[in-house]
């Protein structure tokens, strides 16, 4: 779920802009020096943006019974660092706007920070806290990444947001309960199924 | 296991404006080798996936065994277990380490204890040849390999019906005669194979049916006529297999009394009795 | 991949606004956009929306159908996002939940906005295929390395989500979504398959471009686009009408609904 | 463009013990039709790798008109100049999103103006019939078109000598005649065309030359004889072309003063000419 076009007021929507702004001309740049010293990572890159957005397109049995598509964001940081992720994140975040019509233009700003640098660093703080169990470590990270991206999601919205009665505390309350605590079944599941691909990647 | 037969009634695909398939009835009756022709794009791979139950059609219907399946959870868990699809690209199918996990795959979810699917794995891979690449990496094997522990994968299952597409697709002509071996294992242990190529000589030399799939519906018939009906084959974009071409161009005549036409070993046997007045040759 | 793939994409490559220069649509595209969500939503968001949805259904030949299964994914997210605004919460021991004109006023602008909104973003993305807007990017000085992954990330994408596709329905062939556990098993080996996928068609593909003469760029001509100072005359005029007919509207029935992030 | 010769002296290209190519030789002679045959794996992929420059053998040399390939940045450029190789999957060779793009990728890449670009990409468009899909999205396009895709991406770099891998695989018949059609249409304008492929039948009917390789080696000479060699064919997994095992069937003797045969027509010929003498049949 990401936040829709027209949600944000504008100047939520330029402040989230100019908060995500420096880290993905970070990401970029990484990317640039990574392109530059090795022309092959080109490709690389492609792949692994391209795997990025696929996997929102897996379909993963849930808890509940539902079912629903991981993020992706903690593999994917564990996998190629945060700052890249974020890059690749941000392209993902474009993609998913212009070609599914998931999130928008002006609330592109508020998406990259939950999904493509909230959910990217604490994963791979908690992939590199936890490191000597690599399986807690992958499960906290894919858990940890998703479940941030949705919080976050959800205050920004309480922010923009604020109750009428109970202000900030009170719509965050709601958006937590809407966005965040629905998740966790799904959260739990991608951090399973980060095991099982470290798993099978690794040949446990 | 024993002979179902499949039918497909006024099946329609439609992606937006252009219908993949409009209106294609299918008949495969149990025990008989069907060919599904067509060019590229035809529809036939559509029509292989609405047979096995992964394309819900628009319109129509599949029948197995005269009963419509429905395509809840159950009707449709009921009908993978009768009639299993292999792909083209053995590589959408195959994602286990090795070959003997890769087949157990399917048992195992229809939640037989692991003797029984130890048991199903060992009998199907001795059925295709495979039992001395059990343990081996499936990114080890060769494209014919991989071809074949697919279809393990699907007949460990034990399907009353084999759908494969393109099962000769791609492989050399001793891979091809292989394939064709297994294939034929598998009809002598009573499964239904339907095939969909586009290669018209194997269709004529190994169909009791062939089943042209052209602008959305389906021609059925006996082999050697279906693929004689020069108006169909063009358009279909196919050609005519080589055994009838040669007959025509020489004027060999239809004769009731002989076995019709499919391979080389029938019209060499043709040629030779009719040049047995000629004077011999050196 | 078929229309029942990404279907927006497809009608970028169809549409008749294709050959149009990028800059001419996202000034229109664009300008929509902030008009949804800086002019009052009552009555602005509905003149933004009522212009966008005229512009893809008219000039732009995007099918009905298209547009609704586009807004259906958004509009659960705003009817949703709606919903958790309309509702008010207060305190009074223990959490209670309620209504209020205020909350139910800011509600429905909310998902005016939203609404508008996207049907604006969808005037750019029913008529421009990606590779367009990558193109303007490298012109406005985005560096080539990023544009390039990009462009590389847009090609990919199909052939893995193809493959996806096919992996997802050879599992469910052998019941490998028959329960919860086998379904996490068959979603972990479909996601581990496609990621060395990704990257043997990445090895793959680099080979094939060496082979092409492909050293350190990955530059492509980019075929010519039709740019038209009366279309992007005409957008602006639009842009001025809707504003001008909101503020009127505004004006004279002298509705002053609560404003933006009050 | 004019035409060059490429040669492969003794080149041995090894993955670990397995060496695929062991002292392999070919002659590719400027304007003559080479059809590179063999297994699934047995190494025709490898070798016209090598002689594309894009793998550079153990030992053993590549030579273009006789002077041999350096493996220097200056040295692969002029080669790939001179000599391209298309992949068998398209999606190997195809990043951009539209085909006219992808068309341009090479010309853009030798350093050539706009306008030049643009000029080539359309004359390579015609050359190939893909004018009509100049502005669509690749990933659109069906296997048959991409491939054809694929060659022009190569044919735009204006070759010497187009090295093709399995160019017909997974084509329907009329796909097959299409890719023939543009492969002639290319030799037309001087192209030396090389493909691979496992279809012996094709091979006999298409080339002046058949090289078949096995066990690393290449046997290369006349395709009705080397195709006829049935010691060297069981060796390298392969089948005697139908018409050259139906000649052989009906005892038709080789005649130094008749064309060999080839395809159906050559033998339909031979037929109708054999049983003139006979009676008339209704």
């Amino acid at each position: 779920m990401h936040i829709a076009e027209g949600f944000l007021p504008p100047l939520h929507a330029a402040a989230w802009t100019a908060v995500a702004a420096p880290f993905v001309v970070h990401g970029a740049r990484r990317v640039v020096i990574q392109v530059r010293e090795h022309p092959e990572s080109r490709l690389l890159l492609g792949a692994a943006g391209a795997f990025t957005f696929v996997l929102s397109a897996i379909k993963l049995p849930s808890i509940t019974g539902s079912s629903s598509h991981p993020t992706g964001t903690g593999l994917g940081a564990v996998l190629f660092r945060p700052p890249i992720m974020t890059f690749l994140c941000t392209i993902v975040l474009i993609f998913q706007a212009l070609l599914l019509a998931h999130g928008g233009l002006t609330t592109l700003g508020a998406n990259v920070f939950s999904m493509g640098i909230v959910g990217p660093w604490v994963a791979f703080a908690a992939w590199s806290l936890l490191r000597s169990r690599p399986a807690v470590a992958i499960f906290s990270a894919m858990f940890l990444a998703n479940i941030s991206t949705y919080v976050v999601t959800s205050l920004q919205l309480a922010l923009a947001h604020p109750d009428v009665e109970t202000g900030f505390a009170g719509a965050a309350a709601k958006f937590l309960t809407v966005f965040a605590l629905t998740q966790i079944p799904l959260a739990l599941a991608e951090g399973v199924l980060g095991v099982l691909v470290w798993r099978l990647l690794t040949g446990v | 296991m024993s002979h179902l037969s499949l039918r497909a009634r006024g099946l329609h695909v439609g992606y937006g404006d252009h219908p993949v398939l409009a209106g294609a009835d299918l008949d495969v009756a149990g025990g008989r080798r069907v060919a599904l022709l067509g060019a590229n794009g035809s529809g036939k791979t559509t029509l292989l996936r609405a047979l096995s139950g992964s394309l819900r059609p628009t319109t129509g219907q599949v029948l197995l065994d005269e009963k419509p399946l429905t395509y809840d959870r159950k009707g449709l868990r009921a009908h993978r277990q009768a009639v299993q699809l292999v792909l083209q690209d053995p590589d959408d199918q195959l994602f286990s380490a090795d070959v003997a996990r890769d087949v157990s795959f399917g048992p195992t979810n229809l939640g037989l204890d692991a003797q029984e699917v130890a048991a199903r794995v060992a009998q199907t891979l001795v059925l295709l040849g495979l039992t001395d690449l059990a343990n081996r990496p499936v990114h080890r094997l060769s494209f014919g390999q991989r071809k074949r522990v697919a279809i393990a994968g699907a007949l460990a299952m034990r399907p009353c019906l084999l759908l494969l597409d393109e099962p000769t697709a791609g492989l050399d002509p001793v891979g091809v005669d292989d394939m064709l071996d297994a294939l034929r294992r598998l009809e002598e242990h009573d499964t239904t194979v339907v095939i969909a190529t586009h290669d018209v000589d194997l269709a004529l030399a190994w169909a009791d049916v062939a089943a042209v799939v052209v602008d959305g519906a389906v021609h059925q018939g006996e082999p050697g006529e279906v693929l004689s009906d020069a108006d169909l084959l063009v358009r279909a974009r196919l050609r005519r297999p080589w055994v009838l071409e040669l007959a025509q161009r020489l004027g060999l005549p239809a004769d009731p009394d002989l076995p019709p036409l499919r391979d080389l070993d029938g019209i060499a046997h043709r040629l030779q009795g009719r040049s047995a007045g000629e004077p011999a040759r050196p | 991949m078929t229309a029942s793939g990404l279907a927006l994409d497809n009608a970028a490559w169809d549409s008749p606004w294709r050959e149009r220069a990028v800059r001419d649509k996202a000034v229109l595209a664009l300008g929509l956009v902030v008009a949804a969500l800086v002019l009052p939503a009552w009555p602005g968001t509905v003149f933004v929306a009522l212009a966008a949805a005229a512009l893809l259904l008219g000039p732009a030949r995007v099918a009905p159908q298209l547009l609704l299964r586009c807004l259906a994914a958004p509009a659960v997210f705003i009817a949703i996002g709606g919903l958790s605004v309309a509702v008010t919460l207060a305190w009074d021991g223990g959490p209670r939940l309620g209504f209020a004109p205020d909350s139910l006023a800011r509600a429905g602008s909310l998902v005016g906005h939203g609404l508008a909104g996207t049907l604006a973003v969808l005037v750019l993305a029913a008529t421009t295929p990606m590779i367009d807007l990558l193109s303007a990017l490298r012109r406005a000085r985005v560096p080539d390395a990023c544009v390039e992954v990009a462009a590389l990330m847009y090609r990919m994408l199909f052939t893995l989500l193809e493959s996806v596709r096919a992996i997802r329905m050879a599992q469910e062939q052998r019941l490998g979504y028959a329960t919860r556990r086998a379904g996490m098993r068959s979603a972990s080996t479909a996601l581990t398959s496609v990621l060395l996928r990704a990257w043997q068609r990445a090895a793959r593909l680099e080979e094939g471009l060496v082979g092409r003469g492909y050293v350190d760029a990955l530059r492509t001509l980019d075929p010519p686009r039709h740019a038209s100072a009366r279309f992007v005359a005409a957008s602006l005029l639009l842009l001025a009408a809707v504003a001008a007919l909101t503020l009127l509207v505004a004006g004279t029935t002298g509705l002053r609904l609560p404003g933006w992030g009050a």
